[in-house]
């Protein structure tokens, strides 16, 4: 059997705006570049039967998160003409406001880089096991599923 | 056989475990996920998938081996 | 006739990785918001008649580019429920690599970004009064026609 | 009527002016554009769009007093 090397899509707690800003400058380099699309996910403030989410605890199937983000990734770039793509998720704790999921893909053209971002994003909600554990302010919580 | 089963999210708050070995012979995933309710009776009430060697699989999946077993609630990415 | 503050989109040189991090870190205080849809133009070095570009020097009707600018943010506002919605582009000189495209919506939920992010790139390219002369290493020229 | 006509990227290349005013009494865009390519030959070649006060105009948009008039070029934004 083939070992193929996986590449880990998981970050320990929220992805920074200054990891954004070097991944975009990293790209700069390639100049046949002509788009990027980057899709956010930020944690919200939702009110759960009375009660505010202040954050909400990730948590993965490692190995086998990280396996299907690979595959999503390589069902991407069979289907769009893409220069570049990356995902990257959070784990543990990361609070309202914070960003806990970064999808970044360039193409030569627009159109590539918007469908295989949704592509991605969709995917990703749907086929990867990660859970989330929303946290309210009075240490009770709710477990987050993906609709 | 030796099973390998891990829990996550609610499946491990209902289990109270993340991991735990079986030794037995089960042929199906289905008689594996009986066994499994039997012990963790407040697994019954939650709804998750299984997956064998990081692999969801349907209940007639048949085991054959020393597999890692994983019951996963439903999924939040993103 | 009523005076309306028109917002000034255009951005004198590249948008820089930096300004893209901090409009990011910006939005970390609406806890309303759930997912970012970013688009970012880069400029290409295509090869032009066996020349490369090595850059874009754009310019714009600036007056009206802006009022077309926020044309299209409040079409996207009135098409889409977003919570955000920002557009920069640049004029002046733009070396391949760089950015000179960048449109950021966000909103409770992916698809209205997703949707928002795209009409507004679309809308730019079409109706935005923004002119750009491809550049050459040898000094010659050529304008940039989007399709 | 004075008229402050704009020209832009290919039409002030073409022109070689970015503006100049012009004290004519033109009924329409037809007869301004006939008249500005008249005197910039250069123009005839290159496909523009003419905006008043901003907006995008048909030739047959009938000029009513001192309006800004911009000779636009295909957009490249993006």
């Amino acid at each position: 059997m083939s070992e193929k090397k996986i590449k880990n899509s998981l970050v320990e707690g929220p992805i920074t705006p200054e990891k954004i800003a070097k991944s975009i400058a990293h790209h700069q380099v390639k100049t046949n570049i002509g788009a990027h699309d980057i899709f956010l996910g930020q944690v919200r403030a939702d009110e759960i039967e009375g009660k505010q989410v202040v954050g909400i605890d990730y948590s993965a199937y490692a190995e086998m998160a990280n396996k299907v983000f690979d595959e999503i990734r390589e069902e991407a770039f069979s289907k769009f003409d893409l220069t570049c793509g990356h995902i990257y998720h959070s784990t543990g704790i990361v609070k309202t406001g914070e960003l806990c999921l970064f999808v970044f893909t360039s193409s030569k053209h627009r159109q590539m880089t918007f469908d295989a971002t949704r592509f991605i994003t969709e995917a990703i909600k749907e086929r990867v096991p990660v859970f989330g554990k929303e946290l309210f302010e009075d240490g009770k919580h709710v477990w987050k599923v993906n609709k | 056989m030796t099973l390998t089963i891990k829990y996550f999210g609610m499946t491990a708050e209902g289990s109270g475990k993340t991991e735990e070995s079986v030794h037995s012979n089960y042929s199906s995933i289905a008689e594996l996920k009986k066994d499994i309710i039997n012990k963790h009776p407040k697994l019954e009430k939650i709804n998750f998938k299984i997956a064998a060697n990081q692999t969801i699989v349907n209940e007639d999946y048949l085991l054959s081996g020393d597999e890692e077993i994983a019951l996963l609630p439903p999924f939040a990415g993103g």
